[in-house]
């Protein structure tokens, strides 16, 4: 079933992810951005991270998503008007892209085409209590440093976002 | 301490004391720096006076570590190449102030400040035996002249200013590369290091190399010359500076190009030097007689002496390019003589714009009858510059002659077309300036000379004659530092020297 | 399981936490900042500058602490060596002129002192942390951090066009790159299995691992992706002029000084310890891209008017020349990159301060032109601003002449003879657009801008003095700085 | 010691006070300076002619100081007094007196006075340098001397154009002679190594003939500059602008013969030469008759006597040319006595004049004065070879040596001769004789300049009886193997006279044939007339080819166009590349991502490529 | 066909996860390059760490490690730190040029 699941969920991420790229309204690819996430979440679980399955889920889908369509209503961002262009990223872009993913996956194949398999339950490390256990030991010092990102990102929200209070 | 970094200590102290003057001071700045600059000159005369032929090796060694890695020494040191050569620096730069003492209203704080770092990157540039502390004052001349060209000049100085610049550091920036080639290779920027490590065998360069790096050095120095066809800066830079600029761009910061040609270029890559002299003899050569010729069609006074500085740079290269005792010493001399007398012309022009205000030869005539003096001084510098006996640059252009007909007697023939040619711009020129009716507007704008003028002019006037005649004082120094450096390229063919034979037989060529 | 998970020793001990000083001190300082913000802000503006500058010094002094007890911290992940100290000193002295230089600005612009401090101090405990990490994880929340406060200040004055220009094309573009970065990062993690750089070294330099070194190859040129941008080497120097010129003057100084030293910090320490042993497969990019930014930065700033802009050009061909440093990739490159950077900071601020200075409000006064007569109005800041502009041509007895010569020195004796002659040549082409500066300060008669033009306050004299001598001390003895950062090469992993 | 120095420098003493005082100095201190340094310098040539024994055995030498040095070669400030140059002391040094008192009179109303005597003093320091050098530089030091000062004194009024330029030209001309000469010197040392005379003409017999050719030619050409010889001959006439007794004393007796002196001095070096001394009597000849053809169709007194001194010139050096030495300096002391006094002659008759020189606007002076019309008559017949005057016996001297080298030569030398009688007397009848048709009173000179007539005119008459130079001279150069043939000398004589006879004829006698004459011959009349227009041929070919060349092929084509146009390229390429480098920043986030990746795939290509083939390396 | 559908209960080789990755990664990229929506563009950046991420966990899942999941838990706090501030930077940008629309965003050029 580990195939028929990748497959299944891949497919579901792709598409997903195609209809973030063609929708022409933010809501819609917002929503489809959603399916992404939640697709990955579960080839995640397929790989053995729990917790980051529920992070993705809780976290990104849930509440960066939410922020994201909270604005768009905040903003009443309709659907994109086609004015002004970018030659170059039409022109350049599209080939540049082709042979970029082309060249990546073929890569990929070569160097861990024979890497090995996943299957449910092939590595179980990635359980609330391992990633913690990690985090709280030999990441201690990123976590925290974390704060100072996150801090950083609250006054920046504050400073840009507030209206002038005079 | 010796002698030799107090002389270029005191310039750049000066340089800094007077930007501590209050600029309204400008009395109290204009005593200062002609005080320095002439405590200066003094200091210098020590050097010759201590300087002694016959003593191996450069003398008034400074040495120290400036910088411990890379080894970078303050090694300064002087023999008889350099040692003139900062005493011209060193006798030009009060003349230089005095020229300006009125002429510079404007900033004049920043000007006076600003010949004093000339000076002191000057005398650095002839005594620094490290190559990296040649290049430094090497670059360090360039930005003073840059804004004496470029704040004090005349209506396209910035042109002109911007011209020199670029020409300049485009020339430098592949010295710069060769030095540290040279510095990877020999590990060090020692130049008497890298000589006899040259010499011995120690750092070994294969053809290309040694071809690339003479090149390189070859095409910075040529530019500062500077060589026909890399000359155009010239005569914007002249035209446009201000009478001190000219002064000191002609006379000394010229001779850096020729001294690095003598001092580097040679004997550094004696084998690429020998093989690159003959295209690099063609190019002085057509640069003697070009410079002549468009000095010759030139409206304005200042463009006709720019040009002639072309030509008479060409002798100096074709000199050094000789590979001959006596071009070589004639090129030397040469330096020097070119220094006294264009700067001299320099000055004059510069005296004579201060009264009418034009550089056009069209603008004047008849001021031989309304300033007499001023058209003798006048007079005796242009018969210099040609080249008249008992003059200094007779003796130097002898030489080079000489030494290239030694060399190849063809060339001389053509080279020596430009000691007509000189003679054709100049006396045109001073016709039309000094002779003929006097006009009106000549006639009141034309005062003769000043104290302050005669003092400048006197010195010049006397080293013109004293150079032309007793150049013993001046040779014999320059003679040794040359048999050294011709020695070192491999190539000091003897005179042939055919003393009565007792037999009446010469020997046949 | 949890047996299998207990590390050997995870607290951290004392020696750790005096390794982590600076980025505590200014953490705590930042924080506090933000506290007293509400209390203070109306009252005495120049508060949180001062306390800023309290806390960098604080810092300085930490990190000369940290000096004391070199070696690594929190289970390697920190690494304090003299590589990392000589990059914590130069991002705090640049973050001391920086905010220096933001006194007048903040003041003329009436923005808040609070904020904008504390995200100064926070951009530069990222950058603190990047140049002292170890492992790829440390390096980029250290970027991230850095890349987010300087995205805000990018933006600060939020009622500004040109700045929200600037803050959103920095923050998409950066993120964007920095995407690129991480798939790097991840190739890398897949191969080697492990994130510390020297473990990554350590994985490559083992023989039998021949079939990863293209997933190496490839994970290198994503990396070299983020870091380029970041550094701003071409091609991915494209978004410099835009946000150097939208954003506030004395963030755009800080941007193009601090996230830069210490993007090149982190660029040479995973390039030439983790990297190492592919050297030879990398090395003709930095070729690429160093003769790239040389040209395109140089060549581009010939015609710029605004000079916010024409620094920014000149930034980009900066950076060439530092990647030409990197792309001797060697010990002697590694210093002459150091001092470059260092040499480099101090100009470029100085010069950025003069633009602060002469812009004034709302940065009405940014043109080239705008420079007319600023030698005879303001003689002092126009020297200054010479010595800045002489040290960028790389005129001898400045710090850019011998930075700049220890780099084509390093170049030559890595046998890039091309690379040496065509940087030498653009610096010649680069001579031209400085020198217009000086040609306008000091041969065009005064104009508009420099005859209202304000005597310099306080901060901003600092701000132009403390350069101007560090650039001459850095052309005159550079010795000190030099040795530092030739010790300072071998990188802890060593 | 004789102490040699000293000949020149009581001049030069003399140049220094009157040229750096003269100004604050009363005239009459200014001529005593003036005329005293010179009749000192004068009296201590004739002390070491008294006292220096024989100069033909032992030549006086005196090395002063090491003028320069270089290597193993060396030239030093020497001066050597042997017979040769003992007759030129006494000739410059006498004849410079002479003229020196009388300009006092001459020049006593012109404006500069001091100035002028300072230039002559100084003219006779660099003349007696030439002349008392003892190698080839000295000598060229006091040659270009000479130049200058002849430079100086051409355009001594330098308010008129036409003077200065002909100062301009005459140092321009002589230029390219000292071009030649030049390369003659350097020639010299690099095949002897030196350049004093005595080890050059020692070791020159050895050497091999080319090179001696060579150096010979050379030599030449700077004799030709100097002496005015075809085709460098131009400057001479013109450099009549200046004053009168300039143009006796520079142009006509000493300075002029120059080159005679150093083709003389160099006669070891000519000897061996063949071809060369060939050359210089065919130039001479050319010369002599191509400038007396001149002569005879000028109007200006001065210009008569200029192309008469051209003419004179070439005879010297066909006596030079046909080896003769001794016979060429023996004219050249003849001309000297008496071309110095037709000038000053001239002179006087335009001081008479009121400055007129124009010979149509002369004539019946006989009466006004008569000592000017004397002494102009004993100069006149001087030139003209009549028997037994100076003249006679230098000319003859020349003209059996042509003779006896080549006849022909000898036939177009007294064809020659006989014109020259036609145009000088010519001149006289013209002046003298019949009304006086100018402006003004004519009036007689004053003493100080009849005086030096006088004495001159009686060396004119006499002096060829009196210093027998060939004589004197003959341990140096043996007298040439002369054809001891009256019939040559009567026939000379009879040439001469003929010419005397037939300008009596054409300008006394018949005084409508010299015009219809001339419009019978218009076209060569012309011609004569315009100097064959060499100067205009000259100007066409050389001069304005040059200058407009200069300006529009090199200064506007080459340095302002082709360089100028480069290096000002570069700059405006540098900048339009930056302006397209500038377009590639279109401000589009999008086409910024768009760089990014395209250079994304550019490293992944390139690394991709370059890993697999390392992968490959070490895989193998 | 059983052999399909025994293939289909068979492992997923790691490069196909890897493969899925990239294909998202270049679906980001190619939203970043051609949608107008700044917004958009910024989601698609999302998915570019998205994709990232799922690379990082499949490593962790190959070499067994948990490091990368750590890696992918940081880059997730990151990416809500940077929503944050990206969405307050959209925001400032639209209050002052009443637009979202990227081709218009470009007033700083040359």
């Amino acid at each position: 079933m580990d195939l028929a699941f990748f497959i299944v969920f891949a497919t579901i991420a792709v598409i997903s992810a195609v209809n973030v790229v063609l929708q022409r309204h933010p809501i819609a690819s917002a929503l489809s951005l959603v399916g992404v996430m939640g697709a990955i979440a579960l080839l995640y679980l397929q790989l053995g991270a729990e917790f980051l399955a529920m992070a993705q889920i809780i976290v990104y889908a849930g509440a960066v998503m939410v922020l994201f369509i909270f604005v768009i209503m905040l903003l009443n961002a309709g659907a994109e008007v086609r004015r002004g262009r970018s030659w170059t990223a039409q022109l350049l872009g599209i080939p540049a892209l082709a042979v970029f993913t082309g060249l990546i996956c073929w890569y990929f194949q070569r160097g861990f085409g024979n890497a090995g398999e996943v299957k449910f339950g092939g590595f179980t490390g990635g359980s609330a209590q391992g990633v913690g256990y990690a985090l709280f030991t030999d990441y201690l010092l990123p976590f925290e440093v974390t704060s100072v990102l996150i801090l950083v990102a609250i006054v920046g929200a504050i400073v840009l976002a507030r209206k002038e209070m005079d | 301490m010796n002698l030799l970094d107090l002389l270029i200590a005191i310039p750049g102290i000066g340089f800094l004391l007077t930007l501590f003057i209050p600029r309204k001071q400008e009395q109290a700045i204009r005593m200062l720096t002609l005080g320095v600059s002439l405590l200066t000159f003094v200091l210098s005369l020590g050097l010759a006076t201590g300087y002694r032929t016959g003593q191996p090796g450069q003398q008034f060694v400074s040495d120290t570590i400036w910088i411990a890695n890379p080894e970078i020494h303050w090694h300064v040191g002087i023999d008889g190449l350099s040692l003139w050569l900062i005493i011209l620096s060193t006798f030009l730069t009060p003349i230089a102030i005095l020229v300006s003492w009125r002429y510079i209203q404007d900033r004049s704080k920043e000007f006076f400040a600003f010949l004093l770092l000339l000076e002191f990157g000057l005398v650095g540039v002839f005594s620094a035996w490290d190559l990296f502390l040649f290049y430094v004052f090497w670059e360090v001349v360039l930005v003073p002249m840059y804004f004496l060209i470029g704040i004090w000049g005349h209506d396209r100085r910035i042109y002109a200013a911007v011209k020199f610049f670029l020409y300049t550091m485009a020339g430098s920036v592949l010295m710069l590369a060769a030095i540290i080639f040279l510095y990877n290779r020999a590990g060090t920027f020692d130049y008497a290091a890298i000589l006899s490590g040259i010499e011995g065998g120690k750092i070994m360069l294969s053809h290309g190399e040694e071809t690339l790096l003479f090149l390189a050095f070859f095409i910075a120095f040529a530019i500062k010359v500077p060589l026909f066809p890399l000359h155009t800066w010239l005569p914007d830079a002249h035209v446009e500076a201000p009478t001190a600029g000219s002064l000191m761009l002609a006379s000394v910061m010229l001779k850096m190009g020729t001294y690095g040609l003598v001092r580097f270029c040679l004997p550094m890559f004696p084998t690429a030097a020998r093989e690159n002299a003959r295209w690099i003899v063609v190019l002085a050569i057509i640069g003697i007689v070009y410079g002549a010729l468009v000095a010759m069609v030139q409206p304005n006074m200042k463009k006709l002496v720019a040009y002639s500085s072309v030509s008479h740079l060409g002798f100096v290269v074709l000199g050094i390019f000789s590979f001959t005792q006596m071009g070589l010493d004639g090129a030397v001399y040469q330096m020097l003589n070119h220094g006294i007398s264009t700067g001299a012309l320099f000055i004059l022009v510069g005296f004579m714009y201060e009264r009418r205000h034009s550089l056009e030869i069209a603008d004047y005539g008849g001021v031989s009858t309304a300033a007499p003096w001023l058209a003798t001084i006048f007079l005796i510098t242009t018969l210099a510059s040609i080249g008249l006996p008992m003059l200094n640059n007779f003796v130097g252009e002898f030489l080079v002659l000489q030494g290239t007909a030694q060399a190849h007697f063809s060339w001389t023939v053509f080279a020596a077309l430009g000691v007509i040619l000189s003679a054709c711009y100049m006396l045109w020129m001073y016709q039309r300036v000094f002779f003929g009716e006097l006009t009106e507007k000549v006639k009141h704008h034309m005062p003769d000379f000043s104290a302050r003028e005669w003092a400048c002019m006197i010195p010049l006037v006397i080293m013109m004659v004293w150079m032309g005649i007793y150049t013993q004082t001046f040779l014999p120094a320059v003679t040794e530092a040359n048999v050294k450096i011709l020695n070192q390229t491999g190539t000091n063919a003897p005179l042939r020297v055919s003393l009565p034979a007792a037999g009446g037989h010469g020997h046949a060529r | 399981m949890l047996a299998e998970l207990a590390p050997a020793n995870f607290a951290p001990s004392a020696d750790d936490l005096l390794r982590f000083a600076p980025e505590t001190i200014l953490t705590v300082a930042g924080t506090l900042l933000m506290i007293l913000d509400p209390l203070f802000a109306k009252k005495t503006p120049k508060l949180f500058g001062n306390l800023s500058i309290l806390a960098l010094l604080a810092a300085v002094a930490g990190t000369a602490g940290a000096y004391t007890v070199q070696g690594s911290a929190f289970s390697n992940l920190l690494v304090v060596d003299g590589f990392a100290t000589f990059f914590r000193f130069l991002v705090l002295a640049i973050g001391i002129l920086t905010v220096l230089a933001s006194y007048r600005y903040l003041d003329l612009e009436k923005a808040e002192t609070g904020e904008y401090h504390a995200l100064i101090l926070f951009a530069i405990v990222g950058q603190c942390l990047m140049v002292a990490a170890n492992d790829l994880i440390m390096i980029f929340i250290g970027l991230e951090i850095s890349s987010i406060a300087t995205y805000i200040l990018a933006g600060y004055l939020r009622d500004d066009k040109r700045n929200n220009e600037a803050a959103l094309k920095y923050f998409l573009l950066g993120s964007f790159a920095t995407a690129f970065l991480l798939y790097g990062v991840a190739l890398i993690y897949g191969v080697t299995a492990t994130t510390k750089l020297d473990e990554i070294r350590t994985v490559l330099n083992t023989p039998g691992n021949v079939p990863a070194f293209t997933m190496v190859s490839i994970a290198a040129a994503l990396m070299f992706v983020g870091l380029a941008f970041k550094v701003s080497g071409a091609p991915f120097q494209v978004w410099t002029p835009d946000v150097y010129q939208g954003a506030p003057a004395p963030v755009a100084a800080f941007l193009a000084t601090g996230p830069k030293a210490a993007a090149f910090a982190i660029f040479l320490r995973i390039f030439l310890t983790a990297f190492q042993q592919i050297a030879s497969e990398w090395e003709p990019l930095i070729w690429i891209s160093a003769l790239l930014s040389m040209t395109i930065g140089n060549f581009a700033a010939l015609t710029q008017d605004n000079l916010k802009r024409m620094l920014a050009y000149s930034s980009v061909a900066h950076a060439g020349y530092v990647l030409v440093a990197l792309a001797a990739r060697s010990e002697i490159g590694t210093a002459a990159a150091m001092f470059y950077l260092a040499a480099y900071a101090l100009m470029n601020i100085g010069a950025f301060v003069v633009v602060i200075h002469l812009a004034g409000k709302g940065e009405r006064h940014l043109r080239v032109s705008d420079l007319a007569g600023l030698g005879r109005r303001q003689p002092i800041t126009a020297a200054m601003l010479t010595i800045f502009l002489l040290s960028l041509i790389g005129v001898p007895l400045t710090g850019g002449f011998f930075g700049k010569f220890y780099i084509f020195r390093a170049a030559l004796e890595s046998n890039l003879i091309w690379l040496t002659v065509l940087g030498l040549l653009n610096s010649a082409v680069a001579a031209y657009y400085y020198l217009r500066l000086l040609v306008v300060m000091y041969m065009h008669e005064p104009g508009d801008a420099t005859n209202n033009l304000e005597p310099l306050t306080p901060g901003l004299r600092a701000a132009l003095i403390l350069p101007a001598i560090g650039t001459i001390i850095l052309g005159v003895l550079p010795g000190f700085v030099l040795n530092f950062a030739q010790r300072s090469t071998i990188f802890g992993a060593r | 010691m004789q102490n040699l120095w000293l000949i020149p420098a009581l001049p030069f003493l003399g140049f220094l006070i009157n040229g750096l005082f003269g100004r604050k100095l009363p005239k009459f201190v200014i001529n005593l300076v003036a005329v005293a340094s010179v009749l000192l310098s004068f009296a201590w040539v004739m002390k070491v002619f008294m006292t220096a024994g024989d100069l033909g055995a032992t030549p006086v030498t005196e090395h002063y100081f090491t003028w320069i040095k270089s290597g193993q070669f060396q030239v030093g400030w020497d001066f050597s007094v042997d017979k040769l140059t003992m007759i030129m002391l006494m000739i410059v040094t006498g004849i410079g007196s002479l003229i020196h008192i009388y300009s006092i009179g001459y020049m006593a109303h012109e404006e500069g006075y001091y100035r002028f005597f300072a230039y002559l003093n100084l003219f006779m320091f660099f003349m007696l340098n030439l002349v008392l050098g003892a190698n080839y530089l000295i000598l060229f030091v006091g040659w270009e001397g000479v130049g200058l000062c002849s430079y100086l004194l051409i355009g001594f009024y330098t308010f008129k154009q036409s003077a200065t330029t002909a100062g301009n030209k005459a140092f321009i001309v002589n230029r390219i002679g000292d071009f030649g000469f030049s390369l003659a010197i350097f020639l010299i040392v690099v095949n002897f190594g030196t350049l004093d005379f005595t080890q050059v003409f020692s070791a020159a017999p050895g050497k091999p003939t080319g090179t001696l050719t060579a150096i010979a030619l050379l030599l030449l050409v700077g004799a030709c500059g100097k002496s005015a010889q075809i085709p460098l001959y131009v400057w001479l006439p013109d450099a009549m602008e200046g004053p009168t007794p300039v143009s006796a004393l520079i142009h006509a007796a000493t300075m002029v013969t120059a080159g005679v002196y150093m083709c003389t001095r160099s006669a070891v070096i000519f000897t061996h030469a063949p071809i060369a001394m060939e050359t210089v009597a065919i130039i001479g000849l050319a010369t002599a008759v191509f400038a007396a053809t001149i002569g005879l169709a000028q109007n200006d007194i001065k210009k008569v006597f200029a192309y008469s001194t051209v003419s004179q010139l070439g005879y010297m050096f066909l006596g030079v040319g046909v080896g003769a030495f001794s016979a060429g300096i023996w004219h050249l002391m003849t001309h000297a006595f008496f071309k110095a006094l037709l000038f000053l002659g001239a002179g006087s008759v335009i001081h008479a004049c009121h400055g007129e020189q124009d010979m149509r606007h002369m004539g019946g002076l006989k009466k006004y004065a008569p000592w000017t019309c004397i002494t102009l008559a004993c100069a006149s017949l001087a030139i003209s070879g009549f028997p037994f005057t100076s003249g006679y016996f230098s000319k003859d001297a020349i003209l059996s040596a042509a003779y006896g080298h080549a006849p022909w030569m000898y036939w177009v030398g007294v064809v020659t001769a006989g014109m020259t009688a036609f145009y000088v007397w010519r001149a006289f009848w013209m002046t003298f004789l019949g009304e006086y048709k100018g402006h003004g009173h004519p009036h007689e000179s004053p003493w100080s300049m009849l005086a030096p007539l006088v004495v001159l005119a009686v060396l004119s008459i006499g002096g060829g009886f009196f210093f027998n130079v060939p004589h004197m001279l003959d341990s140096m150069f043996p007298v040439a193997e002369g054809v001891e043939n009256m019939n040559l000398t009567y026939i000379s004589v009879a040439f001469g006279i003929g010419g005397i006879a037939l300008s009596y004829y054409m300008y006394v006698v018949n005084t409508q044939l010299p015009e219809s004459i001339a419009s019978a011959f218009g076209w060569l009349y012309k011609l004569i007339y315009n100097k064959y227009f060499i100067d205009e041929i000259y100007d066409a070919t050389v001069v304005h080819p040059t200058i407009e060349g200069s300006r529009v092929l090199l200064w506007h084509g080459m340095d302002q166009g082709v360089i100028d146009g480069i290096v000002n390229g570069v700059g405006t390429q540098s900048k339009s590349i930056g302006g397209v480098l500038k377009l590639l920043q279109s401000g589009n986030i999008r086409s910024y991502a768009t760089w990014v990746v395209l250079g994304a795939v550019a490293l992944l290509v390139i690394m991709g490529v370059s890993a697999l083939g390392f992968a490959a390396g070490v895989g193998r | 066909m059983p052999d399909a559908l025994q293939m289909l209960n068979n492992g997923v080789p790691i490069s196909w996860y890897l493969i899925l990755s990239a294909v998202l990664f270049a679906l980001g990229v190619a939203g970043f390059l051609f949608r107008r929506s700044i917004i958009t563009v910024f989601m698609c950046i999302e998915l570019m760490l998205n994709a990232v991420n799922l690379s990082f966990v499949t490593f962790s899942h190959q070499h067994k490690l948990v490091s990368g999941q750590i890696f992918t838990f940081f880059v997730m706090v990151v990416a809500a730190a940077e929503a944050a501030v990206g969405l307050a930077i959209i925001l400032t940008v639209f209050r002052n040029r009443a637009t979202l629309n990227i081709d218009e965003i470009s007033s700083l050029k040359n």
